[in-house]
């Protein structure tokens, strides 16, 4: 969905029924985003592990629609689990790039937040906030099953608040370690 | 028993060498540390694959270590069938390490000396593509080097990547 | 004025044709959910719960959510091609629901030939997946694509066979006929030579809806996502909604060609005892795929030639014999 | 073998010439031109981003059709320079980041490392510590080969397996979290012992788990191992003969399926393992099935330990005292300890000071990995996954 200019925003509101027509375009539109977030299957390291013990069968994502889908083109959230190295970043860049939009971010683990405990490392790239626009930092090394749903359940929502007419504020969440 | 036989097996194996081949040996339980010049060190390695007594045709492990003044070498045989191992050290100069390759005796060690060029700059002679294999093909200097300055991490992407935070594309 | 329009042949049978997309897409979403729900229950967790009652609306989800995402054609991409694959391939799997009689009277078009209809519309699937593979000018797709050609070609063949056997014991080939003959639980799965071709026709069916063991156009771990490796969005929902609505077809004709269509205790109608045996059928599809592991491609093409064609070879000559031998022996 | 693709010794001429009117064309002769034609090899990329979830490493395969002509794998992607850091922490700081290198067998490393330092630095360890520190690895390879089993499954397209073996790997877990906190990265091996002792009636838990685990193997055997499809993808795909196993230095499981019998828990027994009676699993035709079948029965070998291991727990201090700033003499020292994936050992040198001057770490998987390049040449595309599954890699390790 392109920029859309703030002032086309009022005018529709001013429009009989515009708001009620737009919130109600909304209302399905991210209801059937927010329930059926396909994820790309991205495991870089431990959280990898994490986050497949996570879509297993005790904590289980398909309950909330999370299915893993291995082409870029076919994802709507990508979860970057585990550290990024220099050598490993122009990737992460072009995949992110080849998800069809709207398209989110969800860093997994301390290392994809902040770059973790590498904090002296050359090759680590402190956060892959550097390289893509993130959504939800989810800290924890490697963060509980129970985190990473608390993540995905909070990015749910901010899917919820998203709006044809533009995104309102896009300040990451996070959720602790 | 396990000494006696190890250490004799090891000095009948090397016996062939040139004198000043093997600096120093001592066995202690089942493994024997050798300090070996570089002249010799193929040599060394050779007759400790290829003599029976010996027959350390395991290639454990294959690393380096600088110390600031000097830089070692660290070769670990090991015999699978005899249940001993051999640790065989031996001193590169500093400023321009070469070493001879051994990745047609053990294939094993092709990518260990790959590793030990990547991170200490050793020149291994006759190794198959010597490259670097766990950095970036474009990093200047050897970073387990003493004197290594270790460059600050910058965004990979050339500089701070601007976050677009308003515009949802 | 609406009766009058219905009298017009052609109005008729678009009204027909329309009504069975509805019907078609309705029943694949449900297939989709009850897909991911089976999978969940063989993997002993939950599959969707939390959207719309019980997770029902799950598959109404996704197929919003595909519907919704950006359009990317891939700019190295044939646009012509890419784009046209999708409809290849979603088309004849519409077509071919044209003949299936759901009930006596309820068919949408019924054909004296429509056995050969249904396995002719079934090829032309194979064009839109090649297309679909060259299109997208990626390495991994053209893998999938060409892959797909060859196993979907090669069990085209023992499909046929079974279908000529049952057209013999039918004597027609058309859908219709072939279930009136099995009236009364006279079910050709009785016969012992349909009982083989029953089996020859299931597997000939797994490899042409490309579900586990033979889906190795799409093998997930190999080649990423096979032919559809670049397609998103509405592109994708189309090759996801057509593997689904093969795979019901494939077990609806099943149950027509050996299970006797419509035919059922008098408690429900004939069109719900078909739905009822197929979506059985159906079960069995996915109960093979989340348990078994997939087969290499030379052995899956091995395995087609020189295991499921003679056996197609031989039923079709016990079954002819077998007939022959019914009719001399009524006269 | 040489890396590039078969390239066209002579590329065709401009246009063939047209051969004379009439005479039927020589059969042979159009054989062998088609023959010297040499197709160029399309080169395919695999990886870095790969569903087979084994951590980050690309495959640039030159393919000749379904054919591998020649496979060269990079790495490096998640290389951090741990052993770098290791120089710049006194001994024991480097301890939690050895949780890192291995990550699925978390407390293989820090015995490894912790094992290096006491052999450096004279630290004895009590008794029941290393019988503890026994339990706590048998307990974690039957994580890590529950892990392998799963994702050995999704690799040939049974997913379900890769949803029963975290089953039963959760309830490891759940035993690992109650006696260390954490589910992943352990952090549990002290210089000279263990942070704390067992939670009480922890071993029941164990050996229930132990029974529990051995009710569900028959599962996974008729799942996988007697799945005749399966049979057929792996059964003579990859074979290494003992003589390239050794060769090639691979260790654990994927040389013991060559039929070398080299197992550090009986070829050099450290802590408790000369006093345990199981029998070190040894196959012979090396093949990608029998790689998995080592690993498989490897599961049983691990419950059989375990189950000693606490009716011979003695009572006792958990740890042994050590200084608060740990100087040990120069020297140079190395340990080696069984992980599920091989022979992982660790080698320090010290000058005297508190910082050591060189970590090395010696990774089975960065030592199995070597000898991909060479098996794959010739097989398909298919059992490219299936051999890089069987030997079973952990991309933290290999790349440090």
């Amino acid at each position: 969905m392109g920029e859309v200019s703030p002032d086309l925003q009022s005018r529709v509101v001013k429009f009989p029924g515009g708001g009620v027509l737009v919130a109600g375009i909304d209302e399905i539109f991210n209801w059937a985003r927010s329930n059926s977030m396909w994820s790309l299957t991205f495991g870089l390291s431990c959280c990898a592990i994490e986050m497949m013990a996570t879509a297993a069968s005790h904590y289980d994502l398909d309950r909330f629609g999370i299915l893993f889908r291995a082409t870029p083109r076919q994802a709507d959230v990508m979860i970057v689990a585990g550290w990024v190295s220099v050598k490993m970043a122009p990737f992460i860049r072009r995949l992110y790039e080849q998800m069809p939009d709207p398209k989110h971010v969800l860093a997994m683990g301390g290392c994809a937040c902040a770059g973790g405990p590498y904090r002296d490392s050359e090759t680590i790239v402190k956060g892959v906030g550097e390289i893509v626009p993130v959504d939800v930092f989810v800290y924890g090394c490697p963060p509980r099953p129970e985190n990473l749903i608390h993540g995905l359940i909070k990015l749910q929502e901010r899917i919820r608040e998203e709006s044809i007419l533009g995104i309102k504020s896009r300040e990451p969440i996070t959720v602790g370690g | 028993m396990m000494e006696r036989d190890f250490g004799s097996a090891l000095r009948t194996a090397l016996a062939g060498l040139p004198e000043g081949a093997v600096e120093s040996l001592e066995v202690s339980g089942s493994v024997a540390t050798l300090r070996v010049n570089l002249g010799s060190l193929r040599a060394v390695l050779e007759s400790l694959k290829s003599f029976p007594e010996a027959a350390c045709d395991f290639p454990a492990n294959l690393t380096a270590y600088d110390t600031g003044e000097e830089m070692f070498l660290v070769y670990r045989l090991a015999s699978i069938e005899r249940g001993w191992q051999a640790l065989v050290l031996c001193r590169v100069d500093r400023s321009e390490p070469a070493a001879p390759s051994v990745t047609d005796l053990w294939p094993g060690f092709n990518w260990f000396e790959r590793e030990v060029y990547d991170m200490f700059g050793v020149r291994f002679e006759g190794h198959p593509d010597l490259r670097r294999i766990l950095l970036p093909d474009d990093w200047e200097g050897f970073p387990f080097r003493k004197d290594y300055v270790s460059r600050p991490s910058g965004s990979p992407l050339r500089g701070p990547q601007p976050i677009d935070r308003g515009a949802q594309g | 004025m609406i009766a009058q329009a219905l009298e017009n042949p052609w109005i008729r049978q678009l009204v027909n044709a329309a009504m069975l997309l509805a019907v078609i897409n309705l029943g694949v979403l449900v297939l989709i959910y009850l897909e991911r729900k089976v999978a969940g229950y063989i993997q002993s967790r939950l599959g969707p719960v939390h959207v719309g009652p019980r997770g029902w609306l799950q598959s109404v989800a996704d197929a919003v959510k595909l519907v919704l995402k950006e359009d990317i054609i891939p700019a190295p991409a044939d646009r012509f091609m890419f784009v046209l694959a999708p409809f290849f391939v979603f088309v004849p799997v519409l077509a071919v629901f044209l003949v299936l009689p759901f009930s006596s009277g309820w068919v949408a078009y019924d054909f004296s030939l429509a056995a050969l209809y249904v396995i002719a519309a079934g090829t032309v699937a194979i064009m839109g997946i090649v297309m679909a593979g060259w299109g997208t000018n990626n390495k991994y797709s053209l893998l999938g694509g060409l892959r797909s050609a060859a196993q979907l070609i090669s069990y085209e063949v023992p499909v046929v066979l079974a279908i000529l056997a049952v057209v013999f014991f039918a004597q027609s080939m058309s859908l219709v006929e072939i279930a009136e003959a099995q009236r009364g639980f006279r079910w050709f799965i009785f016969q012992p030579p349909l009982l083989v071709a029953a089996f020859v026709y299931m597997i000939g069916q797994l490899a042409e809806t490309n579900r586990t063991p033979f889906d190795l156009p799409e093998a997930e771990s190999e080649l990423v996502s096979g032919f559809h490796t670049e397609y998103s969005g509405i592109r994708f929902a189309m090759f996801f909604l057509a593997e689904f609505a093969n795979t019901f077809f494939a077990s609806a004709l099943a149950v027509v060609l050996f299970f006797g269509g419509w035919d059922g205790l008098p408690g429900l109608t004939g069109a719900l005892w078909l739905v009822l045996k197929s979506y059985v059928l159906v079960f069995v599809l996915m109960w093979i795929r989340w348990t078994l592991p997939r087969v290499r491609v030379d052995q899956l093409l091995g395995f087609a030639w020189k295991v499921l064609v003679p056996i197609g070879l031989i039923v079709v000559l016990w079954a002819a014999a077998s007939v022959v031998y019914a009719r001399g022996v009524a006269r | 073998m040489s890396l590039e693709p078969r390239t066209d010794p002579n590329p065709p001429t401009a246009e063939p010439e047209t051969p004379a009117k009439g005479p039927a064309i020589d059969a042979q002769a159009l054989h062998q031109e088609i023959l010297d034609l040499g197709t160029q090899g399309m080169v395919m990329n695999m990886g870095p981003q790969h569903p087979s979830t084994h951590g980050v490493l690309r495959l640039i395969l030159t393919l000749d059709g379904e054919e591998v002509m020649a496979c060269e794998p990079m790495i490096g992607y998640l290389h951090r320079g741990l052993e770098k850091m290791a120089e710049r922490r006194p001994y024991r700081h480097f301890l939690p980041f050895t949780d890192r290198l291995d990550y699925v067998c978390s407390l293989a490393n820090n015995l490894a490392c912790a094992q290096a330092i006491e052999r450096l630095a004279g630290v004895e360890v009590p008794e029941r510590a290393q019988w503890l520190r026994v339990a706590l690895m048998e307990l974690n390879r039957i994580a890590s080969h529950l892990l392998f089993l799963g994702t050995f499954g999704t690799d040939l397209g049974a997913t379900t397996m890769l949803l029963y073996a975290f089953r039963e790997r959760e309830e490891a877990l759940a035993l690992l979290e109650a006696i260390t906190g954490a589910r992943l990265t352990y952090n549990w091996i002290r210089v000279g012992g263990l942070p704390d002792d067992m939670p009480e009636n922890w071993d029941k838990g164990v050996l229930a788990f132990c029974d529990l685990l051995e009710s569900r193997l028959p599962e996974y055997d008729r799942l996988l191992t007697d799945n005749p499809i399966f049979r057929r993808r792996t059964e003579g795909v990859g074979v290494v003969s003992p003589e390239d196993a050794k060769a090639y230095g691979l260790t654990g499981p994927t040389l013991r399926a060559s039929g070398v019998a080299y197992d550090i828990r009986r070829w050099a027994p450290y802590e408790k393992y000369a006093e345990i009676d199981f029998d070190v699993v040894v196959l012979r035709d090396g093949d990608t099935f029998a790689r998995y079948l080592a690993r498989r029965l490897e599961l049983e070998q691990s419950v059989r330990i375990l189950r000693q291991v606490f009716d011979k727990l003695p009572e006792g201090p958990i740890a042994s005292k050590v200084g608060k700033v740990l100087k040990p003499p120069p020297g140079i020292a190395f340990s080696q300890v069984e992980s599920p994936r091989g022979e992982l050992s660790f080698t320090m040198v010290s000058d005297g000071s508190p910082n050591p001057v060189r970590v090395h770490i010696r990774a089975p998987s960065f030592a199995n990995l070597t000898v991909l390049a060479d098996l794959v040449a010739g097989n398909k595309v298919a059992d490219v996954v299936a051999i890089l599954g069987s030997i079973d890699i952990v991309l933290g390790e290999v790349d440090r």
